[in-house]
């Protein structure tokens, strides 16, 4: 009864642009009737971040981000679902991390881009160092307990 | 047995990764954690606090019950902070 | 404490583009660390649906959709919020309807965006009907019950 | 007073708008759709359901029991399908 989809992930150093990955799920089609795109940025602390950089685990990054988006599609009638991931260093105001995903239904492509922002935060495997301006020193950002409870919206 | 460390894991141990003939009572993660600490300095500071060193079996997330494979690529890191 | 943002309503024939209303609510800004779009778009009900007309209210459109809005930013942290909403002959895979939700936290996007699509629904004054191929008769889309149970989602 | 009207209740009517005056006894929203529904077998044919009719007075949701101001434009029409 549902449309399946087959994911389309991506992990790169390049910038992406949300409004071409937007035209990719809806362009010639008809039976699209929500678009749901998340875009996370790196955001500046107080004025004093110079850059984030970003490491990952290669293939397993890409992996862990499929085994996420395949969950999704399972449990939400999707028509399309993209996932790109950025890593290397990233300044502030650019983008980081961007999900869009199309279905007929609208609540389906709320939660399924809601689902994938609060797995990704916790089991893809990047990590990030901020670069403080005036520093030499860069400091891993730590992961929140908060991370831990947003999973939790997902169960049962 | 291939190790593969990330962010301050990486920086404390000093490696980005090594492989390691595993004595034969090394049988899980949690032992694998333990007979990596008493290595040295670099990785008594990388392990100090294993609870939350998070470990990875040939790219998927494992326990630290899990029982280690023959051969396998363990990569050891700290909780992802992505998205 | 929070930063406060004036949402951007619009309510016109014209298609809009949904890069561009995310642009301005990004171009030169260090602290918006999540951007929520919603697009609604014209959905085909079985390959018999040739266009939507959609009816508005002037004047009231704007302001209800602004009272909804404003309700947002007052309840979120945002740091901007972008809402437009077409009337007029729609055809299928075109835009209807547009919410961009701006902030430095991701939940209060998401949920920013969540609430306004809710309350669109069920508050914004916009009638859809439905010309079919092949038929002269066009039928007015009902109202469904579940878009009442959404709002519920946002009391207490 | 000014009456609007939109969508099926718009049609049935058979009219956008219209300026009423109306009688001393119609004093709230209920009434006046009560008073509309007597206007003729158009009216009836739109407000049959009172229940299902949604109304605003200058420009903003109201209820049934909301009293008329003097002047007003007051809109009716079915529950929205917007979004």
């Amino acid at each position: 009864m549902s449309p399946t989809c087959d994911p389309l992930v991506r992990v790169q150093a390049d910038d992406f642009d949300p409004a071409t990955e937007t035209r990719r799920l809806t362009a010639g089609r008809r039976d699209v009737g929500a678009v749901v795109s998340f875009t996370g940025l790196c955001r500046d602390e107080n004025g004093r971040l110079e850059a984030l950089e970003l490491e990952h685990y290669p293939g397993m990054a890409e992996a862990e981000i499929a085994r996420i988006a395949n969950e999704a599609t399972g449990r939400w009638p999707l028509t399309g679902l993209t996932v790109i991931h950025r890593f290397g260093k990233i300044a502030p105001g650019e983008n980081i991390v961007l999900v869009v995903a199309a279905s007929s239904h609208r609540r389906a492509a709320f939660d399924a881009a809601d689902f994938l922002m609060d797995f990704l935060k916790s089991r893809a495997p990047f990590w990030k160092k901020e670069h403080v301006a005036g520093s030499t020193e860069a400091g891993w950002v730590e992961a929140k307990d908060s991370d831990l409870e947003d999973l939790k919206r997902w169960e049962g | 047995m291939k190790l593969i460390y990330f962010a301050w894991v990486r920086e404390r141990i000093g490696l980005s990764d090594e492989t390691v003939d595993l004595p034969a009572e090394v049988k899980t993660v949690a032992d694998l954690l333990n007979w990596l600490k008493g290595r040295g300095e670099n990785y008594s500071a990388a392990l100090e606090r294993p609870d939350v060193i998070r470990v990875a079996i040939n790219q998927e997330h494992a326990d630290h019950s899990t029982r280690l494979p023959d051969h396998a690529e363990i990569a050891l890191f700290p909780p992802m902070t992505g998205g």
